[in-house]
């Protein structure tokens, strides 16, 4: 029982998507359902998000009350959870501190600490791939050999400074490099190698996914219910 | 380790150093490089630019405050755009941390510049979750989703909302975005209801998008800050992206000098112990 | 430039920096910042499930008339049940119903939005009836297809006619992440941009309000 | 012809396409079923041809019969994944070529026995629940078994609870089938740190401290991955990756001496551990390659004899 009724919800909920994408939405009974269903799901799937926020506050409650080594920081990501959750909940009627909207606490603390350190972590990696272009990328094999001297040449295609210097070769060796070779790397490169790379992966990756999806819907692949 | 291997294996701190200093050198020594247009920004400008007045357009906040140096120029850059054009925009954002807000933010502002009224000339549906529902879910009814916006407001009290009912109300949609949210834009909403997508991606993900460009799926695309400087440039807004390909230059020979340091060394380290294995 | 803008910029200043502070090596400073965004973001969660899923999507419709919302909000609370080990088979039918529904979309959109055009894409005539330019695209292109499809072939020895094909599609990828390469490079150092300007345009100049 | 009439009519074509199928796929050997089935298609295909040319006007019909094109890719698709798992779960032999990546892991385990250093493993940093973490830990179990036989010391950080408890189930099932019993220890899978730049930060330090012999990198990985492979290429060790990110795959080509790209990583689990639900996936996603080769090469002939705009018109989406 315990993985049947889901395996059969998953079908169900699967094959009116499918079998409504065959018929008119407007003229079939089947496209009432399809869009009643799909609003059930945004529904369903917005709690999955709390369900994380939820598992956050249980691991650091358990640091917390097990005093583990660093709980002080623990105890930070709890005081900021509900800094950040409390006001926002509260109806915005009794002041503008309140709720989502701009000016209220839960969007200045968003703007000005949340939205500022998630971009100033990735802006670390500028940092990593300067110091791996010049420790660890290497034309170890032909392929890579094939692959550093490709990159080089879209680098340089991408600044003003590499295309005026690009537009160099093809002004004055214009029997060589025909007339714009810019426009040469826009167009063999991206739209030509690049396209037809990118469109075999792609086609191979939609495989895959259709054929995960299809598992998934006929309860064949079962993972992502957990054990037990 | 012979000298050529020490100087392959540099300490990484010497390095990001040296990217410090080459991206503070051009804010001291300030640069500007004229900027190509690359063929698909330009059919993406044609393609908003060619709408007729007051169509509605769908600009998408589909970014993580991650890549805001990439994606945000061109949220900005559009929708002055179509502020410019008297086009209807409703925005909408598929992430759940920090989308709604940013394209409140973008939104409320630029409107404030362009005397739009809210609710008229422009609306923020904010987030839904299951962004595969919420795409599949307005092609039948925008409003079955979002039953308000993101505010609050019933979407029945709003005018511009009472005549689009869902995507074959819409004339293009916009979609900026950092995530593969983009090829869902495509594969279900243009392929099953041709409404015309277009995008501003994040750098890193451009390259595969070209594939939906040449098969006519996408019509027109931004690729990373060079992208959103050709549409700053094409838009005539003077805007953050142009300012950076100045900084951007100067990093970019920076690091293809170390591609070619990098391997000079471990080849000559290469050849120097062959020299004394013979 | 008044009192709170100088605050916001400070705050944010603060948090900038001790991010990048994990550059010179793992310390206190990163650990509190990166503490206070776990619980931040998390926080976000909460109001924006709060007000945009329970109330404007529950809530709200079901006091005015519809009351059957009451099964998807349930179902959604049935979600919680997968923290605890032993209910956790009770949280499945919610997960099912979700995961099933994007399987049935996913079904439909991979194959007839994305297999079939891009099939269709590359059906390209190599005549030089319109251009000789445009003849060698087609080439690279038709070539390029089939070569990486063939390379992500698994069911035959990649032998003979086949090996060669899988041969001539390693360069092609290989051209193909080169190009990807140098697109990523501008990605990563875009970011790093968008910070340093803010400290240098934002933060620097605060300093003259101050001292 | 109502609602339940057409669903029946529908589900009817379907069931006497499948039996039809079936009764061919159960005469013809393997080889010779990819002709059967481009013979197959070609009559399907026939049948598409004249709906096709009903006149879209029909759109206000109950039903779209302006994607019958997306109808018989899906019903195909079907049958032939369907088809292959059922032979995965029979038992059936099912060729899957050996993926060129395995042999370079099996000579880096290889030659760091040799060298009588270590082998550090790590199975991606994202949840059990990935496909690329369980590809990864597939991986990880034929690495046990090499490194079992040969007494090599195996390092495998992971950064979920999960993983850890996948990890260690793979490798102490490794090491039991190669009756090494006694020296597998819990802490060879070990957990190191939840937040992605601390756990590289960590493994870094382990790379420079125990110098491996051979790094391994097999599932999910994202931007810290740059970080490893640099690490690792500076303590001077073998580098070995498998991801199926494409943003990540060139940094991967460029740092490592390995790289297994994208499905090659999935086809790699599947080879190693047969499990019929992979295997026949992959199998039915490889038929399907050959039929989509195959019309493409019939669309570029008859696009370049100029007759070609009819036949490529069924493949557009609408």
């Amino acid at each position: 029982m315990r993985t049947i009724v889901p395996v059969i919800i998953a079908f169900l909920s699967g094959f009116v998507m499918v079998i409504s994408f065959f018929f008119n939405p407007d003229r079939a009974f089947i496209g009432r359902i399809e869009s009643e269903v799909l609003v059930w799901v945004t529904i369903v799937g917005g709690f999955t998000l709390l369900l994380g926020v939820v598992s956050i506050t249980r691991v650091n409650w358990h640091a917390v009350q097990s005093k583990k080594e660093g709980w002080v920081y623990n105890l930070l990501t709890l005081l900021s959870i509900f800094v950040m959750a409390i006001p926002a909940i509260l109806p915005s009627s009794w002041s503008p501190l309140l709720g989502r909207a701009t000016g209220s606490i839960y969007d200045w603390l968003f703007f000005h600490v949340d939205y500022t350190m998630m971009a100033t972590m990735f802006a670390m990696l500028a940092f990593y791939i300067a110091s791996a272009a010049y420790r660890a990328f290497r034309a170890r094999n032909p392929e890579a050999t094939l692959l550093l001297i490709t990159a080089t040449l879209v680098m340089l295609w991408r600044i003003p400074m590499g295309e005026a210097f690009l537009r160099l070769f093809s002004d004055n060796l214009p029997w060589l490099f025909s007339d714009n070779l810019p426009d040469k790397i826009n167009t063999y490169i991206m739209s030509g190698a690049n396209v037809a790379v990118q469109r075999g992966i792609l086609i191979g990756a939609a495989l895959g996914a259709a054929s995960m999806s299809l598992r998934i819907m006929l309860g064949i692949e079962r993972t992502y219910m957990g054990k037990g | 380790m012979n000298f050529w291997e020490k100087v392959g294996a540099l300490d990484r701190r010497w390095i990001y150093l040296l990217v410090a200093l080459s991206v503070i050198f051009p804010l001291i020594v300030p640069m500007s490089f004229k900027i190509s247009i690359t063929p698909e920004a330009q059919q993406l400008y044609e393609a908003v630019d060619s709408l007729p007045d007051s169509s509605v357009v769908m600009l998408t906040f589909d970014y993580y405050p991650s890549t805001v140096a990439e994606t945000e120029p061109m949220a900005i850059a559009a929708l002055h755009h179509l502020f410019r054009k008297n086009c209807k925009a409703i925005t909408l954002s598929t992430v759940p941390l920090g989308g709604p807000s940013m394209a409140e933010r973008v939104t409320r502002t630029l409107a404030k510049e362009y005397h739009k009224v809210y609710g008229i000339d422009f609306v923020n549906l904010g987030y839904k979750a299951n962004y595969v529902a919420v795409l599949k879910g307005m092609g039948t009814s925008i409003e079955s989703i979002y039953p308000t916006d993101n505010s609050g407001t019933p979407l029945s009290k709003l005018a511009l909302m009472k005549k689009v009912k869902n995507y074959n109300d819409i004339s293009f949609i916009f979609v900026v975005a950092d995530n593969d949210i983009v090829t869902y834009w495509i594969s279900i909403v243009n392929a099953q209801y041709g409404t015309p997508v277009g995008a501003g991606v994040t750098a890193v993900s451009a390259p595969k998008y070209y594939a939906f460009i040449s098969s006519g799926q996408m019509t027109g695309l931004l690729g990373g800050m060079k992208g959103a400087a050709e549409y700053e440039l094409l838009v005539r807004a003077q805007g953050m992206a142009e300012k950076g390909m100045g900084m951007q230059s100067v990093v970019h020979l920076m690091i293809i000098l170390m591609v070619i340091m990098g391997n000079i060394a471990f080849f000559a380290a290469r050849w120097a112990q062959k020299g004394r294995s013979e | 430039m008044s009192s709170a803008e100088i605050i916001q910029i400070w705050v944010a200043a603060f948090f900038t920096l001790a991010i990048f502070s994990f550059l010179y090596k793992d310390n206190p400073f990163y650990r509190l910042a990166e503490h206070i965004f776990a619980g931040l973001s998390a926080g976000y969660y909460v109001g924006l499930i709060w007000e945009s899923v329970i109330i404007q999507q529950l809530w709200d419709p079901m006091i005015s008339g519809s009351w059957w919302l009451v099964v998807p909000g349930l179902l959604g609370v049935l979600m919680f049940a997968r923290l605890w080990p032993r209910i956790s088979w009770v949280s499945r039918i919610a997960l099912a119903f979700v995961m099933g529904n994007t399987a049935g979309i996913f079904l439909i959109t991979q194959l007839h939005g994305i297999v079939l055009p891009q099939m269709g894409a590359t059906m390209l005539s190599m005549g030089t009836n319109n251009g000789f330019a445009s003849a060698v695209l087609a080439i690279i292109v038709v070539v390029g297809v089939v070569s990486t499809l063939i390379y992500f072939y698994f069911s035959k020895e990649h032998t003979g006619v086949l090996g060669v094909t899988a041969r001539v599609g390693i360069w092609f990828i290989m051209v193909s992440f080169g190009a990807h390469f140098g697109y990523t490079v501008m990605a990563r150092i875009s970011l790093l941009i968008g910070r340093v300007y803010f400290l240098a345009n934002e933060w620097l100049p605060s300093f003259k309000n101050i001292f | 012809m109502n609602g339940l009439a057409q669903f029946t009519a529908l589900n009817r074509l379907s069931l006497d396409l499948t039996t039809g199928l079936q009764a061919v796929y159960s005469a013809v050997p393997e080889i010779l079923k990819h002709l059967k089935i481009r013979f197959l298609l070609t009559t399907a295909l026939a049948v598409v041809l004249d709906y096709q040319l009903v006149d879209a006007a029909t759109s206000d019909s109950l039903f779209r019969v302006d994607r019958i094109n997306a109808l018989v890719t899906v019903v195909l698709f079907s049958i032939a994944i369907l088809l292959y798992t059922k032979w995965a779960k029979q038992g059936k032999s099912l060729f899957v070529r050996k993926i060129a990546g395995l042999d370079a892991v099996e000579e880096a385990v290889g030659r760091a026995t040799e060298m009588g250093r270590p082998v550090l493993f790590i199975p991606g940093i994202q949840e059990i629940d990935e496909i690329e973490t369980i590809a990864g830990i597939s991986i990880l179990g034929r690495v046990a078994k090499i490194t079992a036989q040969y007494d090599t010391p195996l390092v495998v950080p992971v950064r979920y609870p999960m993983v850890l408890a996948a990890g260690q189930e793979v490798v102490e099932q490794a090491y039991v089938e190669m009756g090494r019993r006694d020296s597998y220890n819990k802490d060879i899978v070990r957990f190191v740190a939840g937040e992605q730049f601390a756990f590289a930060a960590t493994v870094n330090g382990m790379m420079m401290r125990d110098r491996p012999a051979a790094n391994i990198y097999m599932g999910a990985f994202f931007a810290e991955s740059l970080l490893l492979a640099e690490t690792g290429n500076a303590a001077g060790s073998i580098q070995i990756a498998g991801t199926a990110r494409p943003e990540q795959l060139p940094f991967f080509i460029a740092a490592c001496d390995y790289t297994l790209m994208g499905e090659e990583l999935y086809a790699a689990s599947a080879y190693l551990s047969r499990e019929p639900i992979m295997l026949g996936g992959l199998k039915g996603q490889d038929l399907m390659k050959v039929i989509i080769v195959a019309l493409i090469i019939i669309g570029v002939i008859l696009m370049t004899l100029g007759s070609g705009e009819l036949y490529r018109s069924l493949f557009e989406a609408v």
